[in-house]
């Protein structure tokens, strides 16, 4: 295992270390492990609070400033935080407006935002979850855990976050939360598995010639092995799984996201991303907004992941609107 | 058992899952994120640490100081779940001994707690496939007439039976679910982990 | 090899593709490969125009924008453009005030821009050229040719950019580019080797525990190789360097760029980070501005490479200044 | 020469760079940034297309396009110096066929105009390490009274020994220069394809 670290097990520590010192615009709790805006807690405002594993950089403490996230709470690498952590954060933000716990549907983090929302109770900090579920490559059935969160997780940020900068109230915002999260649909496939500084060696071994499709993001393999195939055939199956979940209609406005898992190249992404407007144009579906970028990683990982939210005027102004943070930013 | 005899399983515990941890790990790896290992060791490393201050009353205090170091330091899955199970099963133990009869209660407070949170039924292949037959065979042996060492060792042949037991099923609770047909033929990592600590127990209770 | 690309041949083409369908706010010349700011020309302000091989994007085509760059003239991948297309992207985006050619010191791109500079002459557009050459891992001497550029190129395409945007002339802004690439050093560690897609494989073979110390951008070997080591061990080593060819002063102000080569996760940056913070902060050296992310990659490779630019305050002043690129984006 | 020679040399350099495209982006990777043999055969497939349609006049005609296809098709250092160098000794050539001494006076005129644009000398492990060689053994052959068959490969055989003698040098012009030492041991790519031109010229007159 080749990476740019100390040991396995001060990963976290000292990336937050290294966060504290080229972010004076946030707060670092290093004891805590959480990040918060400098300026928290904003009273009157309600204060959004995401979390999950470390390994996804930005996401999600590359998200929190101005117009998006108030505090985030890494886990260690691919390891939910741990429910002290997300109640010190909720303190930390909460202006009174209550908190909304921005969640990726995984058990793990599932039921220690769900035990942080108990003890934020007791401590008279309301507290609302949103379930982020976008990932198509997950069957959604009683059967299994439901659908993983990906992809949309940054839009839900983005987009709930703005919302929540305007002065809307904590249901409105949650509200919002899952309108978007309910118009995203993700994808993902990898090329190469990603290596955990704890394992020390891939998380799965994949020959030379085949790809993972439906990977996660904390680098469980996909549903399925197939052969690498050229990028225009891979997105089109990659769509073709997100418009069967969610059909779109001619003159529909989408904001996309071609997403790198963290080892896969800039220029790959736009080679992907020409292919993924493409099948939209033919379709007749508006692009109203981009991201095209690394923002939900799964650490080294060759990969991509395309996530399509349907957007309406609302999402689309509130996209748009100033945000600063440190993997996100503009308009201030 | 009494407060010596459980503060010397859960470091027995810590103990086991240090030499297991990359099993643990591999295991994960082949059906979930490979973090089992290192989640269960940072976990049961800082229990160690906590209980060498702490001062128990009871057996109880033993089990809940576990459980809520476990809660405060794991996160992923297990945490919450060996948190919840570990401070369930020590609620009912109150007292500086507890008896066998207890010490079934307590574990059936431990597995209510998993199966609450989890949401989990037998057979979804999760930790509750190991936890679950343990406490049975606990009981049945007891039951029977068994003595205590007898009984957490037919327990500790459950747990492992049921853990291996999960190899053929197709998950449907955590993250090995995603997978869905290919979590087939791999072994859960956590009812590995849960059989460890009834192995644990079964070889604590018989060395005293 | 493994890669979202069609066919090695196209990498660069379906690229420009994706750039188009995604940034309606430039305009792409598919035929020249050129990109432009989509007001391009604007009259009476210096144009900014840079290139160079694809494979270190966002470099150039993703800091195409309002207070950065006029025109991108991206090559093959790892191979200088040709004198063509940098003709006409300087025509594209002259608005009579003259053009500032923004070149990495690369044989081949010197060349090249030359060469481009003398047809620009013979149709009456002036220009000048800015060399870059902050790599301290080459030696600068009359027997090489010279130190190659990398990181400071998104410092003085920032700085130089905003001084242009600001209405400053062409010696002026030439001037203070030269000034800020005078005053910016850069080091580089590669942990794996990159992939370009014409070759097929790494460019060259490292075991599993030796790094390449002072990689160049294109993948070339750096001058030396070296045992795997603690991310504070290698950032000593890469900040020696830096500092022994500049040494800084107590109470000197500072931009700092901890950049990812492209194979590098964020979270291994951050902890690199924290290294040099430390390292800085022992000196008594202020971080006036920062950048942790990919900005000037080598395509797949694992790897991270430190600038460090002694910034004045009008320096400082001018990188604040408002941006709006697909790479950098603030302030506006 | 005449232009049915210059065409036919040209085409069969574009069928040799596409036969050694592996060999020139090993060795380029070896010191460079493996891209040599992608550039050469980028440049020669643009010119063998672009001589298709084209109706030169003269010998230089031919060899100028060449040089101009590759300067607008190639980039990297050797676009501009082998566009440089084919425009150069096109220009020299401003008939329909060329004598063995006007060839000559070509290739001093491409050489000064690679040593003019690259600035390197000989010894820097470039491509004129095999150029100058080759355009030495050209002009010493026909002094002494070779036809231009065995002239063209005393050139080609100068050029090969030139390419060959760049391997214990260490570079001081382009990228490999910044390998200092490490560049010793390693045969220069654009020396490699320079042989490779001159070695296809004396076949294809060899041939003629
Ligand atoms: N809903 C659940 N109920 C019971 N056990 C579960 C549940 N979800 C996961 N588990 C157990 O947790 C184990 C995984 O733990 P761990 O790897 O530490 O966490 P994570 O899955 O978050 O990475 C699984 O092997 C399984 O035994
Ligand atoms: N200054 C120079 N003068 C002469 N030849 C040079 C010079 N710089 C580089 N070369 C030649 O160019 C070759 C490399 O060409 P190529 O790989 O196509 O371009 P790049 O180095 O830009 O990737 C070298 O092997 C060398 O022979
Ligand atoms: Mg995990
Ligand atoms: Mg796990
Ligand atoms: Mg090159
Ligand atoms: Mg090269």
């Amino acid at each position: 295992m080749k990476k740019f670290i100390n040991t396995p097990e001060s990963v976290l520590t000292d990336a937050l270390a290294g966060i504290a010192a080229l972010h004076p615009e946030l707060k670092v709790d290093r004891d805590n492990r959480i990040i918060v805006r400098a300026d928290a807690p904003r009273t009157g405002k309600v204060a959004m609070l995401s979390g999950g594993g470390s390994g996804h950089e930005p996401l999600h403490g590359g998200f929190v400033g101005p117009g998006m996230l108030d505090a985030a709470v890494p886990g260690e690498v691919f390891t939910s935080p741990v429910p002290d952590q997300i109640l010190a954060a909720a303190k930390a933000v909460d202006g009174g407006a209550g908190v909304l716990f921005v969640v990726k549907n995984y058990t793990g983090d599932v039921m220690n935002f769900q035990l942080a929302a108990e003890l934020a109770a007791d401590e008279g900090i309301t507290a609302r979850t949103v379930l982020i579920d976008d990932d198509v490559a997950v069957q959604d059935s009683t059967w299994t855990a439901g659908r993983r969160g990906t992809g949309a997780t940054v839009f839900v940020e983005k987009i709930a976050g703005a919302l929540a900068d305007r002065g809307a109230d904590l249901d409105k915002v949650a509200e919002m939360a899952e309108k978007v999260n309910a118009a995203s649909r993700s994808f993902a496939i990898a090329l190469t598995a990603c290596t955990t500084p704890s394992a020390g060696r891939p998380g799965f071994d994949l020959p030379d010639d085949e790809i993972e499709i439906g990977v996660g993001i904390h680098g469980e393999p996909g549903r399925s092995r197939g052969k690498l195939r050229p990028a225009k055939e891979l997105v089109g199956l990659a769509m073709n799984a997100i418009l069967a979940d969610q059909p779109l209609n001619a003159g529909d406005q989408t904001i996309v996201m071609i997403n790198g898992l963290g080892g896969t190249p800039l220029i790959e992404l736009y080679v992907v991303a020409a292919e993924v407007a493409a099948v939209l144009a033919t379709q007749g579906v508006r692009i109203g907004a981009s991201l095209v970028g690394n923002y939900v990683t799964s650490l080294d990982m060759a990969g991509v992941s395309i996530t399509v939210c349907r957007a309406d005027d609302e999402m689309l102004d509130l996209w748009a609107a100033p945000v600063a943070t440190p993997g996100l930013r503009w308009g201030h | 058992m009494d407060i010596a005899l459980a503060s010397t399983w859960i470091r027995a515990v810590a103990t086991a899952v240090e030499e297991h941890r990359d099993q643990l790990t591999q295991l994960d790896a082949a059906i979930g994120d490979a973090d089992h290992g290192a989640n269960m060791s940072r976990g049961f490393t800082a229990v160690s640490a906590a209980l060498e201050t702490f001062e128990p009353a009871t057996v109880g205090d033993v089990l809940v100081k576990t459980g809520s170091t476990l809660m405060s330091t794991v996160g992923g899955a297990s945490g919450p779940l060996y948190g919840a199970a570990f401070r369930a099963a020590g609620k009912v133990l109150t007292e500086p001994s507890a008896s066998p009869r207890q010490l079934v209660e307590a574990l059936h407070a431990a597995t209510a707690a998993v199966t609450q949170l989890g949401a989990a039924t037998l057979g979804d292949k999760t930790m509750l496939d190991a936890l679950a037959p343990a406490v049975t065979a606990l009981e049945e042996a007891l039951f029977h007439g068994a003595d205590l060492a007898a009984a957490t060792a037919a327990a500790a042949k459950a747990a492992e039976d049921g853990a291996h037991a999960t190899t053929p099923l197709q998950a449907r609770k955590g993250r090995a679910s995603y997978l869905g047909p290919r979590s087939i033929g791999h072994q859960d990592p956590g009812a590995t982990s849960t059989a460890l600590i009834f192995t644990t127990l079964a070889a604590v209770v018989a060395a005293r």
